[in-house]
């Protein structure tokens, strides 16, 4: 049947009219062949745009529409949705991308002009030769998981769950808790954390729809949407869960007492089994393997004798399981940069410059100091202590270390902890080294404002450049901007507001969930602005710091946010499939496997089917047959045909190469 | 008669060239192959071309016309430029009786202007074969290579090529070069003739007869059951009809150019299973039978339609190219009458 | 100047979830480069058939650039992986066919990276410039 | 036309390879640097300044040879403005100008004494002079 | 190895057609001419007799035949193989062409054939018998009582010249015994054009393929191509054509095609041997295989059943086409 297409320029405001004459593509377009409509209009995107794009199918019985506007990746799906709702097929649309792909980027009309032209004459080439498709029907496995057990990882847990979803946390410590477990206090209510953050931990551990797995990682991702297959390991910790009370008596015993406590960042010591700290979940002991004696020389074996519950088993070995799951959730958290290259900061001189989060154990009740602030170098007093703000974040690439963007938080937990030391320790002298301070949130500013105002502490605009490690002191040397002078200052402690970046596990994750991460490792949305909280692999979200910087509260929003968008996947029997699936012409196919040997999906399999031949003989032939419901349309078998039986339906060789001679004219 | 040493040949092909487009087979790796000429080109001592020059009359591709399309006009342009004359220099006779079945193919009414007009322009200057190979069987069809017709008859004999011509277009190629040519009795190209004649005698298809075949054996050789034993190896390649001075099948195509589109043709061969193929299909859905319209169109459907014509000249080339060395002398031995 | 004057064409087909995402992103931030560059979406490089460069060619483009996620990042775990030795070996036989090689490229960029997106374009619409038209592959009665 | 004043501050910024507009003012370079109370214009006054076009006062500022070159600034800059290369190419345009080298042969003798390396007098004499 | 005669192999072949083992056998039939072989399937002993050679002009590879004939029926059938042949053979048998069980293959060792090209650029044309004497090919012309004597290894097909193996890499019974894998030269050709300018390589290919006359000889000889349905016929895939009309589409044409086989390639030779305007169209396809090798390790298709071709496969490490093009050597 002859097309009758139809063509839609958006000049998107001035977006995209501003460089590119809009009705002169209009009217070119309007030109070509199988082209019986052609207008050109202010927002195409509006209702009203939509609805004139319904009409114009409606009256001039349009079999197809081309829409010259911004990516496809913006408004396809409105399209589509519109031209559905006029009675065509919604594959019956292609974009023209005039805006990011040509408005934005030429500066020229006459150039943009052409460009956009030639571009909608492409997308006219490739939608005459669209065919309907229709989209087929996936099951959805009801359960999530949730990669990740911190607060971002629990609460979205507890969301999924609380909408009556099963969910599992996969954790690589041996408890849930995540960074926000080791803070003292938060900004900007001053709550403690630990206070609010263990009954959630608790929740989600008791929680029979929730299931953790802790000491874990995710080794690979297979599948996609509504039916992920996630293998998880389960490191051995030579304790066994269902049996250890968490009594803690082998903790205490255990001879091994000198390994460096990481929860504590290293400032003190734990033994070598060990429960990382008192509200722990799951309460449950883990032995490391590096220091333990018996597993490292086969002598001791203490804490089995004294284990009542004769839960220590030094045999337990890793253990892999795999699990189904329709949703994933990435919330890989954060890590302090390493100060390595920021050594006039004298980080690796001196004990006694320390990170914010060193600090804040330093500070913590429950930290290596029993919550009195002393400098660990010699458990003195600090009289004078030097916050230094933006360690690491607000670098240019050009610098060669550190990190480009802000890391968001440092802000406020400084003011948090200037303002507490000033409050426990009024004789201190604080001093905070600022670059801008940042405080857009509900009572940041305010917040701030206390700490200089009413704790006195120094906010000094300006830079640290140097600390030297003189005797017990540390001479800082910094710039006051605003005096015009240059301080220098003799401190007792350094505290450095470190950049934050994303968990190194979560890069191997992305690759697992192909997921798309920017330069920085940080998870990308797939909108910056209207889905924020999906990854653009469908069936993936994104909750907290893996995404990008952000404080408690934030965090525990986009938790929910994922948690809503999980919600919404899984509380759906089915999901629409992508319809631009490949397909195998039976009669080409030669039965050589190439197709299947490339497949990522093993969405192909080999059936052998009997043919009647032209020659009127009947023959029974190995040919290829693509499921396509496991299909996801990437077209790397189209290629590895060699006889072409294999083709890409939205992307056929023939579309393609139409886009080509257009392109080309 | 006229003559001209083979050592003054290159001022001969100067002179010519000056007026015509001279083509002429000339040596590459491991065959002859035509070539238009330029100073320094050598005439082949090979007989057989690869391509036989049919391709100067109806070449393997030919553009017949453009519709260029604008916005939803389409105008339909003659792209045929005036032809200049132009010389095939070395024609075997085998190939000079090759246009006689093309001429019944393209110049009977309507003639075909695309190839009549090339051949209002051609000269074929032909020669006789000194040096037949073993695959020549030209006799088999009364062609005879000693006494070669065209436009303008050659033979080579002791150092000298003797030139006559035998047509007004030969005649006025003649008076180009008069100048370096001397007259010539008879003598001595008819003493080469003996010569050829004694060669031919020699060769190991001279028996080959095409009794058995001809008009009106349709009924007799279609269902015979050796077409079987002789197809079944055959490839389908094509390479037979590509190479064979008298195959006349092409293909009218369109192909979109980046405004319009150009029509032309092109060659096709039997031998496709997607020649000729129609709505319906294709008429013959086999190999066998594709191999079997070859050889019957060659030696039965064509002298049927041509006055007993048979359209195989006899020139061997398909015996030198098949892959598989499957070719029309196998059929007929193994079909015909007194072969064998 | 009759020299500057020489536009190349260049076909550009990029991965719809990594290159042509950061397309869209070098567009989002206004990067410029030449209009000579004309994008086809594809769902993932893998999906570029060597038939479809050489028809670019044959077409008249002077330059074709196959865009892609980086490997290790494919949105279907492994497609690129094929790309890449799809294109060693096709770049690779055009080079032994005489074609020059610079015509010819596979560049990974995610859909982070407009930045160099935009400075890819820039550099190989230069590198083509400078090559001039492309003759060795081109199809004349196209332009007929 | 281009202002006198335009064509040296886009001099400066030439020699120097360093991009002014990268600063975001957190004064670092000033806050490290060694001969800070030495100088009137501090290493991010520099910096401001020439991005600014309000070199004429650099020009004739004694604080062009108070810069030791350490490159402390350059190293820590997070920016990586690289302020050391920017006072360097104000002080090339200084002594740049016709008469303004700022040492000449007959004025070494002054500075001789034992302590001094001698290649402290080599390199300053190739710094502070045309 | 040892030279086995054409009586040898007869023989061994109405055995196996009297123990009923199989019905019909794949060889080489008798032409007019000396090297006029055909590949042929005879079903009696008389008709071996009659008409099967074995000799120096039995180039034809039979494994592509074996797609057609194994569908034929479901008796076996018996296939002579040199081997050369018996990569073909595999690699059909990896892309699940024709069924193994109804192949009965006959390995024969093989010492090369001769290019009768190469004894015509000799002799000339006109030749009326060739014999086998020895070392040597006694080669009778109409033109003369005596024969011109040649050594055959003179006169060696291309291919024979750098053969890769004398080891049949698969069979079920061997006539003659097996030699080994060789250490061939057949990259040293590959080599030199790589070495060329880029303006001498465009020279070079564009002086042989501007021969073709898109025959499909290369193509339907080819053991590789056996699609059901080649791109270059079918209308849908943009490239159909019947004739080259110009340099662009000889050079699309023998790309695809070599494209089309990279990976799958045996390197028979086929293609070059066919060739009726001698383009040395091997020269594409080695180039693939050296490519292959150099860039992904070493790989001769059809050396083992079942192996993964090099272009449904890869390495996360694999070259980047950028450092890998110009660079094969390195």
């Amino acid at each position: 049947m002859q097309q009758r297409i139809g063509v839609f320029v958006c000049h998107c405001g001035t977006n995209i009219a501003a460089t590119v004459d809009v009705s002169a593509v209009a009217a070119a377009l309007g030109r070509e062949p199988g082209v019986v409509f052609a207008r050109d209009y202010q927002y195409m995107c509006s209702q009203a745009g939509q609805d004139m794009i319904k009409d114009a199918i409606k009256e001039y019985k349009l079999t197809g529409i081309v829409v010259c506007s911004c990516s496809p990746r913006m408004h396809e799906a409105t399209f589509r949705k519109t031209a559905a709702a006029a009675g065509i097929n919604p594959y019956m649309v292609e974009i023209a991308n005039i805006r990011e792909q040509c408005s934005w980027i030429h500066k020229d009309k006459d150039e943009g002009t052409e460009k956009a032209i030639i571009l909608g004459r492409a997308a006219i080439a490739k939608v005459c030769l669209n065919v309907p498709l229709t989209a087929g029907e996936i099951p959805v496995t009801k359960r999530a998981l949730v990669i990740g057990g911190g607060i971002a990882g629990i609460q979205t847990a507890l969301d999924i769950a609380d909408a009556g979803f099963e969910v599992d946390i996969v954790e690589k410590k041996p408890t849930i808790g995540g960074k926000m477990a080791q803070l003292d206090k938060t900004f900007p209510t001053l709550d403690c954390a630990a206070c609010i953050l263990t009954p959630k931990m608790v929740d989600a551990g008791q929680n029979e729809k929730i299931h953790i797995y802790s000491y874990s990682e995710v080794v690979s991702v297979g599948g996609f949407v509504g039916n992920f297959t996630v293998q998880i390991k389960k490191k051995a910790r030579y304790v066994d869960e269902t049996k250890c009370t968490g009594c803690g008596l082998c903790t205490e015993k255990c001879p091994v007492k000198n390994v460096p406590n990481e929860f504590n960042l290293g400032m003190d010591t734990r033994h070598a089994v060990y429960i990382p700290f008192a509200q722990a979940v799951p309460k449950v002991a883990t032995i490391d393997p590096n220091y333990c004696l018996m597993l490292k020389n086969g002598k001791c074996g203490l804490c089995s004798k004294l284990c009542g519950a004769g839960a220590i088993n030094y045999k337990q070995e890793d253990e892999i399981i795999e699990n189904k799951y329709g949703a994933i959730v990435a919330a890989t958290g954060y890590n302090p940069i390493s100060m390595d290259k920021f050594d006039e900061f004298a980080y690796s001189q001196s004990k006694d410059v320390i990170t914010s989060l060193e600090f804040e154990r330093l500070m913590n009740a429950a930290g290596p100091t029993g919550g009195v602030l002393l400098r660990p170098s010699d458990n003195e007093h600090p009289k004078t202590i030097v916050f230094v703000q933006c360690v690491g974040s607000r670098c240019s690439a050009d610098a060669g270390k550190g990190k480009e963007y802000c890391s968001k938080i440092c802000c406020m937990y400084t003011a948090k902890h200037a303002m507490l030391t000033r409050e426990k320790y009024p004789d201190t002298d604080v001093y905070v080294f600022y670059i801008d301070v940042r405080t857009p949130g509900k009572n940041f500013d305010e917040f701030y404002r206390r700490a200089a105002e009413q704790y006195g502490v120094h906010y000094i605009k300006g830079m640290v450049g140097k600390v030297s490690p003189e005797g017990k002191k540390l001479k800082v040397r910094g710039s006051d901007l605003i005096a015009d002078k240059q301080l220098h200052i003799d401190a007792d402690l350094v505290v450095l507001a470190a950049a934050i970046e994303p968990d190194k596990t979560a890069r191997p994750l992305a690759t697992m969930l192909t997921a798309s991460m920017d330069t920085n490792d940080f998870f990308t949305e797939a909108h910056p602005k209207l889905r924020p909280v999906e990854s653009p692999t469908a069936g993936v979200f994104l909750s907290g710091c893996c995404q990008g910087p952000k404080d408690i509260p934030e965090t525990v929003a986009q938790a929910g946010a994922a948690a809503s968008k999980v919600i919404g996947l899984l509380c759906h029997d089915k999901l629409t499939a992508n319809p631009c699936v490949a397909h195998s012409d039976e009669w080409m196919c030669n039965g050589c496997s190439s197709c299947e040997n490339v497949c990522p999906y093993h969405a192909i399999t080999y059936v052998e089917k009997e043919f009647r031949m032209p020659d009127r003989t009947t023959k029974i032939r190995r040919v290829a047959s693509v499921n396509p419901a496991v299909c996801q349309g990437c077209g790397a078998c189209t290629v590895a045909c060699p006889s072409g039986a294999m083709d890409l339906f939205g992307f056929s060789g023939k579309q393609i190469s139409a886009e080509v001679d257009a392109i080309c004219r | 008669m006229y003559k001209i040493k083979i050592s003054d040949l290159p001022a001969l092909f100067d002179k010519l060239s000056e007026k015509y487009d001279v083509f002429l087979p000339v040596d590459f790796d491991n065959g002859a192959k035509y070539k238009k000429y330029e100073k320094g080109d050598v005439l082949s001592e090979k007989l057989n071309t690869v391509k036989s020059p049919k391709d100067f009359f109806f070449p393997q591709t030919e553009d017949m016309m453009r519709f260029k399309t604008e916005g939803k006009k389409i105008d339909v342009i003659d792209i045929r430029e005036p032809k200049d004359d132009f010389i095939v220099f070395g024609v075997t006779e085998c190939d000079v009786k090759s246009f006689e079945v093309l001429d019944n193919v393209f110049l009977s009414e309507p003639a075909d202007t695309y190839y009549a007009e090339k051949r209002a322009h051609g000269v074929l200057i032909s020669r006789a074969c000194s040096k037949p190979s073993e695959t020549c069987f030209c006799k088999t069809y009364g062609i005879d290579p000693s006494e070669p017709s065209g436009d303008i008859s050659t033979w080579k004999a002791d150092g000298t090529l003797y030139l006559r011509p035998n047509t007004d277009k030969g005649e006025a190629v003649i008076s180009v070069i008069s100048g370096i040519l001397t007259e010539a009795d008879d003598d001595e190209v008819n003493k080469e003739k003996e010569k050829i004649n004694k060669i031919l005698d020699r060769l190991p298809l001279k028996n080959l007869t095409t009794e058995g075949f001809g008009a009106g054996k349709t009924a007799e050789l279609f269902d015979r059951p050796e077409w079987a034993g002789l197809s079944q190896s055959c490839l389908g390649c094509g390479t037979c009809t590509f190479v064979c001075p008298t195959c006349q099948c092409y293909d009218i195509r369109d192909f979109k150019t980046n405004d319009g589109v150009i029509r032309y043709r092109c060659w096709d061969s039997c031998m496709y299973s997607e020649f000729t193929k129609m709505s319906a299909g294709q008429p013959r859905l086999t190999q066998k039978e594709r191999f079997r319209q070859r050889f019957m169109h060659k030696l039965v459907y064509y002298p049927e339609n041509n006055g007993g014509l048979y359209s195989c000249v006899g020139c061997g080339r398909c015996l030198q190219s098949c892959p598989i060395s499957m070719n029309i002398v196998k059929v007929m031995k193994a079909l015909g009458g007194k072969n064998e | 100047m009759q020299v500057n004057e020489y536009k190349p064409l260049i076909v550009a087909f990029c991965c719809n979830w990594c290159s042509y995402a950061g397309a869209d992103l070098a567009g989002n931030n206004r990067l410029n480069y030449p209009a000579d560059v004309k994008i086809i979406r594809v769902p993932c490089s893998c999906r570029v058939n060597p038939a479809f460069v050489l028809r670019a060619y044959q077409r008249g483009a002077d330059g074709v650039l196959i865009c892609g996620c980086h490997p290790g990042d494919c949105h279907y775990t492994t497609g690129n992986y094929y790309t890449r030795r799809r294109m060693a070996l096709l770049f690779s036989m055009l080079s032994y066919l005489g074609i020059e090689k610079e015509r010819t490229r596979v560049e990974w960029i995610s859909a982070a990276e407009g930045a160099k997106f935009a400075a890819t374009m820039n550099e190989f619409v230069k590198t083509v410039t400078d090559l001039g038209k492309n003759r060795r592959l081109e199809d004349l009665r196209c332009k007929k | 036309m281009k202002s006198k004043n335009e064509l040296l501050r886009e001099n400066i910024i030439r020699t120097s390879g360093a991009d002014v507009k990268k600063c975001m003012k957190c004064g670092k370079c000033s806050g490290t640097c060694p001969s800070y109370d030495e100088m009137e214009y501090h290493p991010h006054q520099f910096v401001y300044m020439v991005e600014t076009g309000d070199i004429e006062p650099l020009l004739n500022s004694e604080s062009l040879y108070k810069c030791l070159t350490c490159f402390a600034c350059v190293d820590r800059c997070p920016r990586g403005v690289q302020p050391a290369k920017v006072v360097e190419a104000v002080r090339l345009a200084a002594i740049r100008q016709q008469g303004k080298n700022r040492l000449t042969p007959d004025g070494v003798e002054k500075y001789l004494d034992d302590e001094i390396p001698q290649q402290a007098i080599v390199s300053a004499f190739r710094k502070y002079t045309k | 190895m040892q030279k086995i005669s054409r009586f040898d192999i007869i023989n061994r072949l109405k055995d196996l057609l009297a123990d009923g083992n199989v019905d019909r056998v794949l060889g080489w039939k008798k032409g007019e001419f000396r090297y006029d072989v055909t590949p042929h399937v005879f079903t009696s002993a008389q008709e071996l007799e009659a008409d099967f050679v074995w000799g120096d002009f039995c180039g034809a590879n039979f494994s592509k035949y074996l797609i057609k004939e194994t569908a034929k029926s479901d008796k076996k059938v018996a296939v002579l193989l040199k081997p050369c042949d018996t990569y073909s053979f595999n690699q059909l048998l990896t892309e699940h062409r024709f069924d193994r069980e109804k192949v009965y293959a006959v390995g024969v060792a093989c010492d090369g054939m001769a290019d009768i090209f190469k004894i015509k650029k000799i002799t000339g044309d006109g030749i009326s018998d060739i014999k086998e004497n020895g070392e040597d090919l006694d080669v009778y012309t109409i033109y003369d009582e005596k024969p011109v004597k040649i050594k055959k290894t003179d006169v060696l097909s291309e291919r024979c010249l750098s053969c890769k193996s004398k080891k049949h890499a698969a069979y079920d019974e061997l006539l003659g015994g097996d030699g080994d894998v060789l250490d061939s030269n057949r990259f040293d050709e590959v080599a030199k054009i790589e070495a060329m300018t880029e303006e001498e390589r465009y020279a070079f290919w564009q002086g042989e393929l501007s021969r073709c006359i898109r025959c499909n000889a290369c193509r339907d000889v080819c053991p590789a191509c056996t699609c059901e349905k080649c791109v270059f016929d079918n209308p849908n895939s943009g490239m159909e054509n019947k004739s080259p009309a110009n340099e662009f589409e000889e050079k699309l044409f023998h790309i695809i095609r070599a494209f089309h086989v990279a990976g799958r390639c045996t390197d028979c030779g086929e293609c070059s041997r066919v060739c009726p305007q001698r383009i040395p169209l091997h020269l594409l396809n080695r180039k693939f295989i050296k490519d292959i090798n150099a860039f992904y390790g070493e790989y001769q298709a059809g050396e083992v059943v079942g192996s993964r071709a090099p272009l449904v496969d890869f390495d996360k490490e694999d070259v980047e086409p950028k450092n890998a093009v110009g660079k094969e050597d390195k």
